[in-house]
């Protein structure tokens, strides 16, 4: 076979040219000895792409291999387009989250919108029906419209999309925080059941199937979008990253849903894969990569949007609602006749070899020819030492004692805590997502965890996301830890065992040494929780770069936590059920104030030990809320976080948007701590319960076979009465009608006026 | 002072991938309109506004477009003023 | 009973719509949008979702899908109609409802449950509910503020053809309880003729407890237990 | 044969509630645009078409505005052909 030559117009391989493609004279060096030869341009292109940060994970691999990743029901963990767990009953779910932070930095509508879109084609691609989708947000301080405008955007981004390719949202975080100024971060989770048997994997198996490129046309779109994912945003990039900008377009991706899921039914396919980052290149190669084959395309056989795009062009397009196939031998035109019932294009572009190269023609003409292997997996990975900023240290070492006193008074901050933005109802967000359709929500967003029916039985799937940026950014062991803890804690409260996680790691440039302290101490300590708390990681995404002008975010390790919850009979609800139950905390006051929303709404301050993990304790906690719920004892769980007990009473009493089903309550502390402490700490390990009065001695009684400290703390009261809080210090009377507008009234206020 | 009607028009980059125009599309084809070789959908937006001149609202417009009314990312504009008074498409 | 449920590239509520008649005793069967026949349906429900994408206007690519000729004859004929949400919009533009939805009056899609009080229980889709209930489900659109003329609101008004309204939990009426602008704060409406109904929130996902709510399932029951042809003999006021 | 742009601009109503002129104007008093009394929003369609002549091309065009293009019930259209082979706004 002809080796490429240049085509004519390629620019000549130069070291600048090199360096422009991200790609180092070492990596270069590398490169030369996997060819035996200089690269063509074609060639460059495809190694910038597959060894970008974004596809080769260069300076995440290594760290990333000391996270848990199996377990008896991990089906399928990292590797894949999805990590897929059993459910039981049959059924698999596949689920994994996803960034889309650059884009949406950029353009926010399209940039949140087609990182939807791709989460879902990871998704559906292994064979599994996107059930429910959770969105991570994280952005600047609400008072800036440049902020409002990129979370205005984001949403209905997320929302447009999802709604039309009828996907319910069942979940999600927003956070609001000056260490995400200029750069938000989008990050999209999916989830889909299958039954088991229809899992189906991407790869390229057998030599002389057939490539087929399927779905929506090939455009100029995102080229470099994977290198661009790898780069910093600076100023003028608005203008500069144009081109980038990729247009979803949901009703494709709705035809390729289906479409895809019965090419998988009808057996005509071997191999099924999104083309996402980098597209053509990063789908055929991988493709081949994990079979141990080899495949060959044509780029003229590519159906393209666009008259004269080049082979670079159109190998690394990122645009969207578009995959790669593998028919089997033979059944191309069954394969072209299931996409045209869809109104969807199918082009045959290549087949399946035995030379293990990922080998590129145009027109007959060969451009590329890359052995798959070495470009999937051979990027040079790096584990460079890191080191702790003195500046967040001296943050974290603060002594916050002097800031008890909330300089208005108690209930001055009580108020502030609930209507900060970050504590406060998330309905603005999440009613603009479609949050029923499919008629299998049997939890919808605004509790702890969504919960999804698996269609036609009576199991459930929970899931949450969570992270809370300023935890991690003064402790990223710790917060990373606490992010894990904490989503396993929203899940149980719904009454559903957790059993894996994905992530989404969001971070600032690796070449930074304080930059790579963060991710290391976020990865062990991600490894530890998941590690003790059985919940192994089945795939992950990450989003380095994340840095405009050289600040970086805080560093944001996302969890997305998946539950199963057996009997959907045994749910339990966040919210109080009747008046006359009993309130019980489960688990300890430790008063831990570091890095809280107290500190933050009130002294705007950003400082302190976060709150650390017992994991031990968690775990304990954790068991004794199944053994509850799985008994049918409590009334309402609901878990102590952001905004610490405030937000947990305020948020039990107030229940649902909408529902008119609030009550109040009168409860009592005796702990000796500051009252700041006390009801603003976010110490992890702490769930509220009720129950009904004569379920209370069984409640203590499982608390105390599970060697869990369990208060009683309060009553229910009727709807119309306040939210009583006495303290050792302090007596709050809180009228719920105040605290609805704070919780209910706080995003909207901002967001409902004009620009 | 007097009321001026101007007529801005956003369209889509050209380049970008428009959906909607794709849809709208298919469907003439679908409806026979067969000669039909292309669609671009974009948004016309009519404002009454109060200025001096012609040239002022225009101006005031464009100024408002590079703000506002097109997302400079994604869309190109296009605004024309019509006579004072005249009520243009309304 | 014999219900087809009109699936169009874009649908997304088709198997919802399915299993709310199965759940209420009848037969469902997909009819895919390039078919030209009903085949024996006794009733054909147009789910809800973004046939075609809901491009150009919610309804307006989707109202010339192939099937489309056989519902409006089947409609024309007294055969039995319930458009939901996207299939709302559907018939209004196919003619078969007057007036038309317009973008939520907050400019943002919405997604949450409802209040509806139900208007006229006479109709072959509401003859299991009582008048005056007031019932629960969601609604989830971007485009569900109707609008007709003064001339067709008033008639549909004098008629009795408003079937459902958006109001409180007691049954009041109200701008705060109408979530999208909605003229009279119009939910869903009947033709002239009382055999095709259109609404916009959504009975299909108000069918179980496990839901929150079953005030969905009278719909599907009244429409099933309505057996063919008596359209015709409905009272419409 | 020929090929033409034929631009379609389809408003609202008069008197039709236009919530989206209303948010735009709303956004722009806030922008501090206060000289603007009235925002109306449409659509704008640019359909490249085969035809003999223009007259024809607008004709075909028009058609496909009263089936699909524009909604009766709500919405005006006015079609505009440009010369043959003008790339117009594109
Ligand atoms: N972006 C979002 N999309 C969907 N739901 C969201 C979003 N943000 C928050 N929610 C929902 O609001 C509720 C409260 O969220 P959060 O404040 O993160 O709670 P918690 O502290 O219990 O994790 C959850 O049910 C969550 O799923
Ligand atoms: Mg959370």
């Amino acid at each position: 076979m002809a080796a490429p030559q240049p085509r004519s117009g390629d620019p000549p391989i130069t070291p600048d040219l090199v360096d422009e493609h991200g790609i180092s004279p070492d990596e270069y060096r590398e490169i030369l000895a996997i060819m035996g030869r200089e690269p063509t341009f074609t060639e460059l292109g495809v190694f910038s792409a597959m060894w970008s940060e974004h596809c080769g994970y260069k300076n995440s691999k290594r760290l990333l291999r000391l996270l848990p990743t199996k377990a008896p029901w991990v089906i399928q963990g990292p590797g894949e387009n999805a990590g897929v767990i059993d459910v039981g009953g049959g059924y698999a779910l596949a689920f994994k989250i996803e960034s889309h932070n650059h884009p949406s930095a950029v353009e926010p509508y399209q940039g949140a919108a087609t990182g939807i879109g791709g989460i879902l084609r990871d998704v559906f691609t292994m064979g599994a029906r996107p059930v429910a989708t959770l969105n991570s947000l994280h952005f600047g301080d609400l008072d800036r419209p440049r902020v409002r405008y990129l979370f205005s955007g984001v949403v209905k981004g997320i929302g447009d999309y999802g709604n039309c390719v009828g996907i319910p949202s069942t979940g999600g975080e927003v956070y609001f925080d000056r260490g995400y100024e200029d750069n938000p971060i989008v990050n999209a989770m999916c989830l889909g059941l299958m039954r088991k048997e229809d899992l189906i994997r991407g790869t390229a198996e057998g030599v002389g199937n057939t490539l087929m490129a399927v779905g929506a046309r090939t455009g100029r779109d995102g080229i470099h979008g994977a290198t661009f994912a790898s780069e910093e945003l600076s100023e003028g990039d608005d203008v500069e990253s144009r081109p980038q900008v990729q247009v979803g377009d949901p009703f494709t991706e709705k035809l390729l849903l289906e479409a895809s899921l019965e090419l998988i039914a009808s057996g005509h396919i071997v191999g099924i894969q999104d083309m996402g980052a980098a597209g053509l290149t990063s789908s055929g190669a991988e493709m081949a990569g994990r079979s141990g084959t080899g495949v060959e395309m044509d780029v003229a056989l590519v159906p393209v949007r666009e008259q004269g795009m080049t082979p670079y062009e159109i190998l690394l397009s990122e645009s969207q609602e578009r995959m790669l196939v593998v028919a089997a031998a033979g059944r191309e035109d069954a394969v072209r006749e299931i996409l045209e019932k869809w109104e969807l294009e199918a082009e045959t572009i290549g087949s399946v070899t035995a030379t293990g190269t990922f080998r590129v023609l145009e027109d007959g003409v060969a451009v590329a020819d890359i052995p798959a292997l070495p470009l999937t997996e051979g990027c040079p990975t790096y584990e460079r030492p890191g080191e702790e900023s003195a500046e967040v240290r001296n943050l974290r070492q603060m002594d916050i004692s002097g800031y008890m006193l909330p300089p208005a008074g108690l209930e001055e901050a009580f108020l502030a805590v609930v209507g900060s933005p970050n504590v406060a109802s998330k309905q603005w967000v999440y009613e603009q997502y479609d949050t029923t359709v499919r008629a299998n929500s049997i939890e919808r967003p605004g509790g702890d965890a969504g919960v999804i029916r698996v269609p036609g039985t009576n199991r459930g799937v929970a899931s949450s996301t969570d992270c809370n940026g300023r935890h991690t950014y003064l402790n990223p062991r710790a917060g990373a830890m606490g992010a894990v803890a904490e989503a396993a804690r929203n899940v149980t409260c719904t009454g559903a065992v957790p059993m894996a996680i994905t992530n989404c790691l969001n971070f600032g440039s690796p070449l930074k040494p304080h930059i790579r302290h963060q991710f290391r101490e976020a990865v062990l300590g991600m490894r530890d929780a998941c590690s003790y708390l059985e919940t192994p990681v089945t795939g992950g995404n990450v989003s380095f770069y994340n840095e405009t002008d050289g600040q970086a975010v805080y560093p944001t390790p996302v969890i997305g936590m998946i539950g199963v919850i057996e009997d959907l009979d045994t749910i339990v609800r966040h919210s109080f059920r009747g008046a006359g139950d009993a309130i019980f905390l489960l688990g300890a006051n430790r008063g831990e104030l570091g890095g809280s929303e107290y500190l933050y709404a009130v002294h705007d301050l950003v400082a302190g030990e976060p709150p650390r993990v017992d994991l031990q304790a968690e775990r304990a906690l954790q068991r004794c809320l199944l053994a509850m719920s799985s008994r049918g004892i409590l009334a309402s769980a609901h878990d102590v976080a952001g905004g610490g007990l405030a937000a947990t009473l305020v948020e039990s009493c107030l229940g649902r948007p909408r529902a008119g089903d609030g009550v109040g309550a009168s409860v009592r502390f005796t702990d000796d701590l500051p009252d700041a402490a006390l009801l603003f700490g976010e110490d992890h390990g702490r769930v509220v319960v009720s129950c009904a009065p004569n379920e209370e001695e069984r409640v203590r009684r499982v608390a105390s076979d599970h060697g869990v400290p369990c208060t009683r703390i309060g009553t229910v009261t009727v709807a119309g009465s306040p939210l009583e809080i006495e303290t050792r210090a302090s007596t709050l009377r809180l009228d719920m009608d105040v605290l609805s507008d704070q919780y209910f009234g706080a995003i909207p206020s901002v967001m409902n006026q004009a620009v | 002072m007097n009321r001026f009607t101007v007529e801005v028009l956003v369209t889509p980059r050209p380049g970008l991938l428009d959906p909607q125009g794709k849809a709208i599309h298919h469907a003439l084809a679908s409806l026979g309109y067969d000669s039909v070789e292309d669609v671009r959908v974009g948004r016309a937006i009519y404002l009454d506004i109060e200025a001096g001149s012609a040239a002022e609202a225009t101006e005031r417009v464009e100024d408002a477009c590079r703000k506002l009314l097109a997302n400079p990312v994604t869309e190109d504009f296009r605004v024309t003023a019509a006579e004072p008074a005249c009520g243009a498409v309304r | 009973m014999n219900v087809a449920v009109i699936t169009f590239p874009g649908s997304n509520c088709d198997q919802d719509c399915f299993r709310s008649v199965e759940l209420a005793g009848g037969s469902p069967r997909y009819v895919w949008h390039r078919e030209q026949s009903l085949g024996d349906a006794d009733a054909v429900i147009v789910p809800g979702g973004f046939a075609h994408g809901d491009y150009l206007r919610p309804g307006a690519i989707a109202r010339f899908s192939p099937i489309m000729g056989a519902v409006i004859a089947f409609a024309r004929d007294g055969g039995l109609v319930v458009g939901i949400c996207n299939g709302f919009q559907v018939l209004c533009e196919a003619g078969l409802l007057p007036g038309a939805l317009l973008r939520n009056e907050s400019m943002r899609f919405q997604s949450h449950d409802c209040a509806l009080r139900v208007e006229r229980s006479g109709t072959p889709f509401t003859r299991d509910y009582r008048k005056g209930r007031v019932i629960r489900m969601p609604l989830s659109h971007a485009d569900g503020n109707y609008y007709a003329d003064p001339e067709t609101l008033a008639a549909l008004e004098a008629t009795g053809r408003v079937v459902f309204r958006y109001s409180d939990a007691r049954g009041t009426v109200s701008a705060e309880a109408n979530p999208n602008g909605s003229l009279n704060h119009i939910a869903g409406i009947v033709n002239a003729d009382g055999n095709v109904l259109g609404m916009m929130p959504h009975p299909d996902r108000a069918i179980e407890e496990a839901l929150g709510s079953v005030d969905g399932l009278p719909l599907f029951t009244s429409l099933v237990g309505s057996g063919a042809g008596t359209a015709a003999h409905t009272e419409v006021a």
